[in-house]
């Protein structure tokens, strides 16, 4: 390719885009529209699911020593617990720190609050565990520890914890598929109405005695400006909409307490997405659009 | 050189547009075809540029067998060839300039020379202060002159007209045809479609007549039919 | 208008959709993309509402009786409690029932389970409200209650509860209209856009007599078959992935707590709601895309 | 009857297409407009049908002022006028049929009425049996001929015509030539662009002769200009 060409087909597919105002209009926008509406929902799943993390690593199993045992052959059991293959972390809870959280917990029980003794109250291991899903299995091996007499291990909850937690998962997961094969679907429409009416155009070419490359290329690179100038100001959009509800969540009274993670974490990979999904977009609906053109 | 040989072509829709033709054309040649509405002389040009693929028979045109063309060849075969068509085709959304500086660039020529190239063409054909306005913005003639400089643009070996001078006053009818007599007295094949007897009666060159998608006649000199002028 | 023109229009808007193939199937296909996801998220929306209005429901405040009282004293309590405004229901629950709903929460801690005894907890009333945002002015006013001694109101708790379902709601409901202006912007560019190369066509009606109403029909008709037809098929698809959805969730161990509202109850709506925006859109698209041509 | 009293035309891009034409063309002539490429002979069609707004003057076409026409008059006037355009403006997605009966419709004809006059009109022109055709599955001189069929069909006391015969060889141009003095001379007003002198001089009709926007001659018989054929 010479080299005045390439500069001729970068201007060539520029004027192009200008010279189909509306319809580049057309094209651009929607690839906004669907870019924003994508990025918006990964955005919201990739805060849920940092959400999600922080309050799984909250949930423990109890495990109680047999009330027979010592404070000191109590504590004597938390390296054989820290041993057990999925166990995290465990932390020893002793009869007093039990009954403290426990009135804590029952501020208006006036009589908890004065009546009780620690007797009544057995030691305890607070059990985090690395994999939830694995509930069952840990609460058996705990359970064979010697001077383990129970463990609680809300199982249910966890369980109904991590099938929430999934299904929010695939939801979103799949709600991001759907958009993303919408999107594609309507801006590679669009770029193919937009070069409907550019056949005549093609069909000059070719009887001029253009090779298919040539007359590909203005093409491509309409496609590659329509695509990236959407993704880039999708991108702007997107960080300006993230930034306003970041700052809308600091400010609430209530909202305070959800952690928003920082744009400077996501940006990269938002702006990798949105410039490769623009740009594929862009190229492939042009290529898609004129292929049927150069063919016969 | 222009070679068919016993080319037949059907449309899809059933028409038998050309019943068996065949046809030489030496290389430097100049050829009037004519012949009625409907007789299949469009039919012909669109074989010889690979627009359509005759149902039965051969093409050669230049050296390429159009007939049986490959996608690569085919560029460079039309590249030989300079075609006029009956419908113009011009770009509605280039001005007259880059209608043409368009198919320069197509086949590869540099900014200088299409910056030296298109006045000329268009002084030519008398469209210079035309060069900016869009197709919309011309006359009818003014349009055709503009496929004209198109064809001329890139310097072909053979020349195709479809018609012509169909929007243009006996004036420049005239200019067009010097000025196509003198392209082909430089080396370069003409062959031209049209309806004006005055025209093809006026110049003692080889006419090609067809009807009903055979050649009823080819001599030197006298347009055949038409009977108002017969 | 005679007689035969109505027919007129009407085949000529179903033989301009055949003969523009392609654009009306990218014009139906995008009104279908769009309608589904608007209808699948309002769907959800619907959903998630009705499961917190239940949660909701179940909330409660627990208004203590003064240690001193006799039983029938604290129950005599009742009429005067249920006739505070915003006051849904009141339930009264006796020392007894109390310790037993209190042992069953912790099946786990043993001496509860044998020393706990009735006198330790106190009468109280579980207290229904009719509107949560008031929570503040009805505890005062329970404590105002000669007898009532102390009030659990969880005001963080129903105040959290009422923040996290206004935020859904509000998030709902801006994504809803995001997808409807956007959905309306994509497909009334795709109807322009397939009506472009009609110009043609419409001048010539227009250079031959035709006044701008005849010339309009054509149009309004092919427009609104668009739309319907992307209407219809988006309900039908919409019926199928709720029921399919609906399905999954009640065959689902832990999902079966959920309650999903069935289609009987919202295929109304959402046959309206689609119906009306296809036809909407549809129209209105090929009236603004003509317009400009009809102008000049 | 067609009176334009001092009419100019100046195009948005500046160009001055017609400086100052006062003509009358009374009901039932017969006139032919003739002139070099570019004269404005185009642009004076235009401004009959109202597509065109006159930068000055004042038209009048069959009792309305087409210069200051409201929009719901200008179809009326329309429906009075058949128009042949130079580059035909045929819809390529309907047939021939269609392209016809699509404007008896808009005029408000009935289905029995369609159904009676195109196959006539198609007779005419000599396109019986290409009546489910597109155009693009015509010859150039089919297409004009549908034009010119699609003129006719709404029976318009006046025909204009811009180079109707431009695509048709001399035994048809002539045929057409008879068809429109023959529906002259049923009373309709014929008004037709053309260069070919041939056909101006074999009738002894008015022509008026146009060049650089003004008419430069308005006499019965005889083409003026043309070097060629002088
Ligand atoms: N839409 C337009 N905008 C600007 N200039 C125009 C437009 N249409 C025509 N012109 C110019 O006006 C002049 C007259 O054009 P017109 O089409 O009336 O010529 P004509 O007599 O019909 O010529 P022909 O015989 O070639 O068709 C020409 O110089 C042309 O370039
Ligand atoms: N694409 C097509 N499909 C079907 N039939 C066609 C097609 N193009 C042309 N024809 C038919 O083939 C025949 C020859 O057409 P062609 O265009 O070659 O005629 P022509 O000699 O160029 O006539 P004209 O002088 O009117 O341009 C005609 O009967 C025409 O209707
Ligand atoms: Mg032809
Ligand atoms: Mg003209």
């Amino acid at each position: 390719m010479a080299k005045h060409n390439i500069g001729y087909f970068f201007r060539e597919g520029m004027s192009n885009m200008f010279s189909h105002g509306f319809m580049s209009f057309a094209a651009i926008g929607i690839t906004v529209a669907c870019l924003l509406i994508m990025g918006t929902f990964s955005l919201v799943a990739v805060n849920a699911d940092a959400q999600l993390k922080t309050l799984e690593s909250e949930n423990e199993v109890l495990a109680f020593v047999n009330e027979d045992y010592t404070e000191d052959q109590a504590k004597g059991l938390q390296s054989e617990l820290e041993n057990l293959s999925n166990v995290a972390s465990v932390q020893y809870i002793s009869k007093e720190d039990a009954m403290a959280s426990f009135q804590a917990q029952y501020p208006d029980e006036q009589m908890f609050q004065n009546n009780l003794k620690p007797e009544i109250f057995r030691d305890r291991y607070a059990v985090h565990l690395k994999d939830l899903h694995l509930t069952k299995e840990t609460v058996a091996a705990l359970k064979d520890v010697e001077g383990i007499d129970d463990v609680n291990a809300y199982e249910e909850i966890s369980n109904g914890f991590i099938t929430v937690r999934n299904i929010a998962t695939v939801v979103c997961v799949a709600l991001i598929l759907i958009l993303f094969v919408v999107s594609i679907f309507i801006i590679s429409n669009t770029i193919k109405l937009t070069t409907f009416d550019r056949r005549e155009e093609i069909a000059i070419m070719r009887m001029v005695g253009a090779t298919n490359g040539f007359i590909r290329w203005p093409f491509v690179y309409e496609g590659f400006m329509l695509g990236l100038l959407g993704a880039v100001i999708s991108f702007f959009l997107q960080w300006a909409l993230y930034e306003a509800v970041a700052r809308g969540v600091a400010t609430n009274d209530t909202l305070q307490l959800i952690h928003i993670v920082s744009f400077e974490q996501l940006w990269v990979p938002v702006a990798a997405v949105f410039g490769g999904t623009g740009i594929l977009i862009g190229v492939g609906g042009s290529l898609s659009a004129i292929r049927k053109f150069l063919k016969a | 050189m222009i070679r068919l040989t016993d080319v037949e072509m059907e449309y899809e829709n059933g028409t038998d547009a050309i019943r068996g033709i065949t046809l030489n054309i030496a290389d430097g040649e100049f050829v009037f075809l004519v012949g009625p509405s409907g007789s299949g002389k469009s039919t012909i040009i669109n074989l010889l540029t690979g627009e359509l693929i005759p149902s039965a028979g051969r093409i050669m045109v230049n050296g390429f067998a159009v007939s049986t063309i490959s996608g690569k060849q085919l560029p460079l075969m039309r590249r030989t060839l300079g075609v006029i068509f009956q419908d113009f085709r011009l770009i509605e959304k280039k001005t007259v300039y880059d209608n043409l500086s368009f198919v320069m660039r197509a086949v590869g020529a540099s900014p200088k020379e299409i910056r030296k190239r298109i006045p000329y063409v268009l002084e030519l054909v008398g469209l210079k202060d035309k060069a900016l306005c869009h197709p919309t913005e011309l006359s009818g003639g003014e349009q055709q002159r503009v496929a004209i400089a198109r064809a001329l643009v890139n310097n072909p070996t053979t020349i195709i007209a479809d018609e012509p001078t169909g929007n243009l006053d006996p004036d420049r009818s005239l200019e067009l045809m010097r000025l196509l007599i003198r392209i082909n007295e430089l080396g370069a094949t003409v062959v031209i479609v049209t309806h004006e007897k005055e025209l093809v009666n006026r110049f003692e060159k080889r006419v090609v007549t067809i009807d009903g998608g055979k050649i009823i006649s080819d001599q030197i000199g006298g347009y055949v039919g038409g009977t108002i002028h017969g």
